[in-house]
């Protein structure tokens, strides 16, 4: 990799800890593999002295708040975040920081003020599904929504912004609404149990990981597919490639990149390098549409999700452009 | 007079022993948790668990168990950071209605002949929608006097340490001392006894419950002193985590041996094993699977309690 | 009018009839025309429930304090190293499932071994084993979701008469269950261990022997539902048994098996399980959110522990 | 004249068909030692239940000082004074011995009272064995039993707050040796000389008639004698509490098995235990000095507990049978057939036919009184449970059959008739190792090994097994 050689004096000493709080689905799992891959490589070139990668043995913000607490203790320079919660790790977060710990939170991005934050615009991403259908079939009809785990921040967020599309867009109307928990088996059980005594649907919007889940439902239950927004899984994918191939299936695919961990990784960086760096990031979502479906087919490894992965450039870039 | 180390302190030996032993292999592993600060960041999150652990000891003391402790703790933490701190009046209400709730099934359980587990697992679902619709999604803010309080700096040791000796030495005059403490262990031994000697069982219970409730509350108020907000689901480990507890600190299920230091180390010994792990840098594949190794060797100890303790009864 | 009286004091009515007024609930709401889609879909979500609930009965039945908490982890395991092994291949669909319920046995085999050895309490010992077996699954698998075998996608997925096929197999597995319980050796000492242990071990029955079968049993058939919910839905994931955790124990327990042991109910299972499935479809139905569907799902476990329970002295 | 501090009229108490109280009288006085003595079942526990408050009778009155007690409880009666020391153990094992105190006095209460209970214990544990050695913040459940019976003796006998007035002992001596049994006996003329009252129930005649001023025998539910102690001999107790004379009519023949092989073997410390083929060998000694233990380590040694075994090597009747002999949830039949399964099915799979006849025959051979096989076992009178557990051993194959204390609650009838199946058995070849507690049961084996504190202090045979050997061995440990 072209890295300025600037930055090689300046944080080869440093630490970084990942803290993560689940590792139990594809996305995840994902995200540490891109972690590993693009920090392994920045610490052989001697950019960082470490980048290690934690994981919780449950979901739960008590367990990262500990482990995070932990991380200060072994002396961490920097922690790079994905959180169980918004707030709930404000108290750990704050003891970091006053222990002179740079903390970058992303995905599950932190409210404490003291904490960088590379966010995605969940409410957009909902928003945005809702804008596409209404493209897709102008004169509009019912929606089944797909939640994901009830009392969990990016659940409300993306489901407030596709309300908020269909406040936009007044032809649709949501005639259902489940929580999939943003599992695969989960969301193709509530979609089958509500199904029945639904009319008939026009399009699906879903959270991510859910879709093909729906897709199977809807399928057993003989129903005419309606577009169903994917979330950017393999599966999902492959089963949309099918489609288009055999019927001409028309749909998207939003999800955030697994990836962004190494965009945090390098904002760390960057900021233990003693960059200004703005608080608050945004980093665009990951959107697949019907012309590029392919080629991100043939990118993403059977099974696991679409990626994105960023380098040292990527991430002035986009420090850059928030000035 | 024939008196050798009583089961009683054996019982709490070995829980204290794994607790040391811990506590040196993390000092040895990090050498800065020796510290002020660093005793605090160890065991600062061990304050709640503490408490939901004394809290289902005193369930367990009476035979029952409580599947719902982690959902109740999470509902509670979702009041104090609603209402407790917006509308003080209406939050101690709705707190002291939740400890009336636990007390009311002590004795719907008594009366009634019913399992505790299965009661408790409705009431988990009945908590957690509770707690959902308070707080659909995180957020809420803990009362300032709570985050002064979970926050204060004591001389000479910090709060975490502070806080677990009040736990611990409230609860051991409560339960092992107080007359109520007592009769509430009588209980879980004997209950025929104790309706002989003309208490009423069914007040016992439905107060080792009320109890119980008193100090979930607690768990889930100190909680959000901590993480200064709450959200639905964010103590729903602490079911499991408190029955270990307990089990670690040398309780048993059934018969009223309990014991509240002990159940206090047992929840800074889980709290500690995870700190370990994660200073001994495991992979994070391996990292889940390595709580469940440490639960099964600290556990597996107790083998060793039990056969001294038995050596120690046939002799 | 004996029958009538008989039949209302069987344990396992109370969560058939929940189940039926749930069903008819739901259906009112299209005045019947979703019949025949939700009963397919319960029978087919149901099934899943139905087979983990029979092995978390036997080892309930087992008597106080016997529970396996590692059910969830197991289906994970065996899903993931089966479909991995599988690799899409119709020809390893044998060797897939000879693996998952080698998978399920080793789990049941340390298990138990935790708990006798050990003397570590069941509730405690499954816990440890599910979250190394969890490991275990991250390890193998990272969180890749591999495509079943096109065979088993089909079967799994598809009816045989208007009947799903998964409901089929658990229907297979609850005639054999209930074959054991009833009408062998080995599920008279099981239910006579859960009523009294010593009162089992002075009548000569192996109880170490039967208690190991129990919980090698009861992981075996975690390890075949994780199998087939894998094919179903798709794919394995590493979250894919979670919520199967307390669902093996809420069938059980409503379906009318006493949480004291001793006494173990095949078609209450069948009952509950459709219960389950239904009462969440008909609060989605009605568009309930969820905080309220979870309390309705609380209250209505307490209320039906209230009609059925509280029968036994002595139950915990 | 003084009133009588607790007078019962007339009472009448049933369980289901059984009449266990069928107009039962009886006054206590101030200042009196009352003997209470009667057969098993004879209704002794449930009138002293009636008296302390725990169970109210279905029909009679009760007064206090000469007063009618309407409501009268636990609380009313242990307001009076009323206390009782139970016939199974009724302290919390969990609990040190001051806080069971706590327990038994409800008035203890407030600030420091741990202080008090310890005072009020121990004055009354050093008055009445000086020299105990029991700290009272010691564990019950690490306690012995004579040393739990003692504390729950002092503790009934201790003041905390309400004086006692009317103590009621259920059998306290049975687990206590010779010197503390006197102890506590010379505590009770002690109390009774000033001004307290006793009830003392024992089935050691002796004990009685030294102790009690008067004696109250009980049968079947009613009072059917009373008359001041001295008016009274053992036999004449004997003889009024129906029981049948015992005598040698009962003793089986001496048989001479000395060519017969050793069957089972178990040694530990103090004398070994050998049993041969066909021979009956008794377990004696005072109760729980043992002879349990015993049974289950030779059912454990020969046991299986992982592999199910093709012949069972030893079967098991239980005595404690809530404990280790009933299945609550079962049905006569399978209560029965539980352990003969292997020989019922084929397979691994239960032949219902052949299991339904093998309980028929066994429920004619030893009438069990029930109309279907069919009823749950909870439906039976305990001492027809108690057949049934026979039936369940006796229907097996195995060739030594252990027994613990297995007729307590069985009918006298009965009794005859199974030791007239047991003789038969062991005639052809089955071996019994036989735990009793009635001398009748212990006199009709072969060979008999007397107990002491967890060991065999003393092994007799022949015409050597009498009463009063045994009772000298049980008590001194040496053998006549
Ligand atoms: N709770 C009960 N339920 C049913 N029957 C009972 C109950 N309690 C006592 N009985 C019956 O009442 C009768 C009298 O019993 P009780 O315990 O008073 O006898 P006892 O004279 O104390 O005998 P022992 O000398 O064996 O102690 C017995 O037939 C007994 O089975
Ligand atoms: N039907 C019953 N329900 C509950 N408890 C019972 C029942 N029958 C007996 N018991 C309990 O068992 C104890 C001992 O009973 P016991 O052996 O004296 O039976 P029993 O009535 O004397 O038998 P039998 O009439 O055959 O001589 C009783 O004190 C009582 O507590
Ligand atoms: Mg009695
Ligand atoms: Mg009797």
């Amino acid at each position: 990799a072209a890295m300025p050689v600037s930055a090689l004096a300046d944080t080869s000493d440093k630490k970084i800890a990942l803290s993560n709080n689940y590792a139990g689905n594809s996305w995840r799992q994902a995200m540490l593999t891109s972690w590993d891959k693009v920090t392994g490589e920045a610490v052989k070139a001697g950019v960082v002295a470490a980048a290690d990668a934690f994981t919780t043995a449950e979901n739960q913000a008590t367990e990262q708040a500990a482990q995070i607490q932990n991380m200060i203790l072994q002396g961490y320079d920097a922690i790079v975040l994905n959180a169980a919660s918004p707030t709930a790790l404000n108290g750990a977060v704050k003891e970091a920081c006053d222990a002179g710990i740079i903390v970058v939170s992303f995905d599950g991005v932190v409210s404490e003020p003291c904490a960088w934050r590379i966010a995605v615009d969940f409410k957009e991403m909902g928003r945005s599904q809702v804008e596409y259908l209404s493209k897709k079939l102008p004169e509009g009809g019912n929606l089944l929504e797909i939640r994901g785990l009830a009392g969990v921040f990016v659940d409300d967020e993306i489901s407030a912004g596709i309300h908020e599309g269909v406040k936009q867009f007044p032809q649709f109307k949501i005639v259902g609404s489940v929580h999939g928990d943003w599992a695969q088996d989960v969301a193709q059980k509530a979609v089958a149990g509500i199904l029945p005594s639904l009319p008939e649907i026009a399009g699906v919007v879903t959270q991510g990981g859910d879709g093909y889940g729906a897709a199977q439902a809807i399928a057993a239950a003989k129903r005419p597919m309606p577009v169903i927004v994917m979330g950017n899984r393999e599966d999902e994918l492959k089963w949309w490639k099918e489609q288009k191939d055999a019927k001409n299936y028309e749909t998207m695919s939003v999800s955030i990149a697994p990836g962004v961990s190494t965009l945090a990784f390098w904002v760390a960086q960057q900021i233990l390098d003693g960059k200004e760096v703005k608080k608050d990031l945004v980093v665009p979502f990951l959107r697949i549409d019907q012309d590029n479906l392919e080629q991100n087919l043939a990118k993403t490894q059977a099974g696991g999700v679409a990626n994105v992965e960023y380098t040292q450039a990527d991430a002035i870039k986009v420090i850059e452009g928030a000035k | 007079m024939r008196r050798t180390v009583s089961a009683d302190a054996i019982r709490l030996a070995i829980p204290a022993l794994s607790l040391a032993i811990l506590l040196g292999a993390v000092f040895w592993l990090q050498p800065r948790a020796m510290s002020y600060i660093g005793l605090n960041l160890l065991f600062n999150l061990a304050v709640p668990i503490a408490l939901a652990t004394i809290a289902q000891m005193l369930i367990m003391s009476v035979n029952d168990l409580d599947l719902a402790m982690g959902t109740f703790v999470s509902f509670v933490a979702c009041v104090t950071a609603t209402f407790l701190s917006e509308e003080p009046f209406f939050g101690v209400l709705i707190l002291a209605g939740a400890v009336a709730v636990y007390a009311m099934l002590g004795v719907v359980i008594h009366l009634r002949n019913l399992p505790s587990i299965v009661v408790s697992l409705g009431m988990s679902f009945v908590w957690a929608g509770l707690a959902v619709l308070l707080l659909p999604a995180p957020g809420g803010q803990a009362p300032e006097w709570v985050r002064t309080v979970m926050t204060m700096k004591p001389p000479v040791a910090p709060m975490a340490i502070v806080a677990s000796v009040v736990i611990a030495v409230v609860a051991h005059f409560i339960v092992m001392r107080s007359s109520l403490g007592v009769l509430i262990r009588g209980v879980g031994g004997n209950q025929r006894s104790v309706e002989r000697a003309g208490w009423s069982v069914l007040a016992a219970r439905a107060a080792a419950y009320a109890l119980a409730g008193v100090f979930a509350v607690l768990a889930g108020i100190s909680l959000v002193g901590l993480t200064t907000s709450a959200d639905a689901n964010i103590a729903l480990r602490y079911t499991l985590l408190s029955i270990a507890g307990v089990i670690l600190g040398g309780g048993e299920f059934i018969g009223g041996r309990i014991s509240p230091i002990g159940a206090v180390i047992g929840a800074l010994t889980l709290t500690l094993a995870g700190s370990f792990l994660s200073f001994l840098r495991i992979s994070p594949d391996w990292q889940i699977g390595a709580q469940g190794a440490i639960l099964i060797i600290v556990l597996a100890l107790r083998l060793l309690l039990n056969r001294l303790e038995n050596r120690d009864k046939r002799r | 009018m004996r029958m009538v009286d008989r039949i209302s004091r069987a344990p396992w009515i109370w969560s058939w009839f929940a189940a039926f007024l749930v069903w008819f609930a739901t259906i009112m709401v299209t005045g019947g025309a979703s019949t025949l889609g939700l009963s397919q879909a319960a029978l087919t979500f149901a099934a899943f429930s139905i087979i983990v609930g029979i092995g978390q009965m036997f080892v309930i039945t087992l008597g106080p304090g016997n529970i396996d908490l590692s059910v969830p982890a197991t289906m994970t395991l065996a899903g993931t190293v089966a479909l991995k092994l599988m690799d899409v291949d119709n020809a390893m669909i044998l060797p897939g499932l000879i693996t998952a319920i080698l998978i399920g046995i080793a789990v049941g085999i340390t298990n138990y071994a935790l708990i006798k050895a050990l003397r570590i309490p069941p509730i405690i010992a499954t816990l440890s084993m599910s979250f190394i077996v969890q490991s275990a699954a991250i390890w193998t698998n990272r969180g890749l979701r591999i495509k079943p075998p096109s065979f088993l996608a089909d079967f799994t997925t598809s009816t045989t008469l208007g009947v799903p096929n998964v409901s089929l197999v658990a229907l297979v597995i609850s005639v054999i269950a209930w074959f054991l319980l009833e009408k062998t050796i080995y599920g008279r000492w099981i239910s006579a261990i859960g009523q009294s242990t010593p009162a089992a071990r002075m009548a000569g029955i192996p109880v170490d022997g039967i208690r190991f079968i129990t919980y090698v049993f009861c992981a075996v058939l975690a390890s075949l539902a994780g199998y087939l919910l894998a094919c179903f839905s798709g794919g394995a994931a590493l979250n894919m048994g979670t919520e199967y955790l307390l669902m093996s124990i809420a069938v059980v327990v409503l379906g009318g098996t006493a949480v004291a042991g001793g006494d173990s109910n095949v078609p209450g299972i069948w009952g509950a399980s459709l219960f389950m499935f239904l009462v969440v479809s008909m609060l989605n139905t009605y568009g309930l959110g969820a905080g309220f569907r979870l309390i309705m799902t609380g209250l209505i476990i307490i209320s039906v522990i209230m009609l059925a329970g509280g029968r036994q002295p002595g139950a915990r | 004249m003084p009133k009588a501090i607790i007078d019962v009229a007339d009472v009448k108490v049933s369980f289901g068909a059984v009449k266990a109280l069928d107009g039962v009288s009886l006054a206590i006085m101030p200042g009196e030692c009352v003997g209470l003595v009667g057969h098993n079942g004879a209704g002794k526990s449930t009138i002293v239940s009636v008296i302390n408050g725990g169970l109210s009778p279905h029909q009679g009155t009760i007064l206090g000082e000469g007063e009618l007690i309407a409501r009268f409880g636990i609380n009313a009666a242990r307001a009076r004074g009323v206390r009782c020391v139970f016939q199974e153990l009724s302290l919390c094992p969990n609990l040190t011995v001051l806080e069971n105190t706590r327990i038994l006095h409800r008035h203890l209460g407030g600030l420091g009272w741990r202080k008090r209970a310890k005072q009020v214990i121990e004055r009354s544990l050093d008055t009445m064995f000086p020299g105990h050695g029991i700290a009272s913040d010691r564990i019950v459940g690490d306690l012995s039993i004579a040393e739990r019976q003692m504390v729950e003796i002092a503790m009934a006998f201790s003041d905390g707050g309400i004086p006692p007035r009317l103590i009621i002992l259920d059998e306290p001596t049975s687990s206590l040796d010779a010197s503390l049994a006197e102890q506590m006996l010379a505590h009770v003329l002690r109390f009774v000389a000033s001004g307290g009252s006793v009830i003392l129930i024992s089935h050691i005649l002796h004990e009685i008639i030294t102790t009690a001023s008067r004696i109250v025998v009980m049968k079947d539910g009613r009072i059917v004698a009373e008359r001041p102690a001295e008016a009274w001999t053992e036999n004449g107790l004997v003889e009024a509490m129906g029981s049948v004379v015992k005598g040698e009519a009962h003793r089986r023949a001496i048989r001479d098995l000395a060519e017969a092989p050793v069957v089972v073997e178990q040694i530990g410390h103090g004398i070994p235990f050998r049993a041969k083929r066909g021979e009956i060998v008794g377990l004696a000694g005072l109760a729980g000095h043992g002879q349990t233990d015993m049974l289950m380590k030779l059912h454990a040694s020969s046991g299986a507990d992982w592999l199910p075994r093709r012949d069972p090597a030893v079967t098991f009747v239980a005595g404690d049978r809530r404990l280790n002999g009933v299945f609550e949830l079962w049905s006569i039949l399978k209560n029965f057939s539980v352990a003969s399964l292997g020989d019922l099915a084929s397979r691994g799979v239960v032949n219902a036919d052949a299991e339904v006849q093998r309980a028929g025959e066994w429920k004619q051979r030893i009438e069990i009184r029930t109309p279907n096989m069919a009823n749950r076992m909870l439906s039976l009178s305990g001492g027809n449970q108690q057949k049934v557990l026979f039936a369940r051993a006796l229907a097996t194959r195995a060739p030594v059959v252990l027994m613990d204390d297995p007729m307590r609650g069985v009918d006298v009838g009965t009794k005859q008739e199974v030791y007239e199946i047991i003789r038969q058995e062991a005639a052809h070849g089955r071996t019994f190792v036989w735990y009793s507690t009635e001398m009748e049961e212990v006199c009709l084996c072969d060979r008999v090994y007397v107990f002491r504190e967890g060991a065999i202090v003393a092994e007799l045979a022949g015409d050597a097994v009498t009463e009063e050997n045994i009772l000298a061995s049980s008590f001194t440990g040496v053998a006549a």
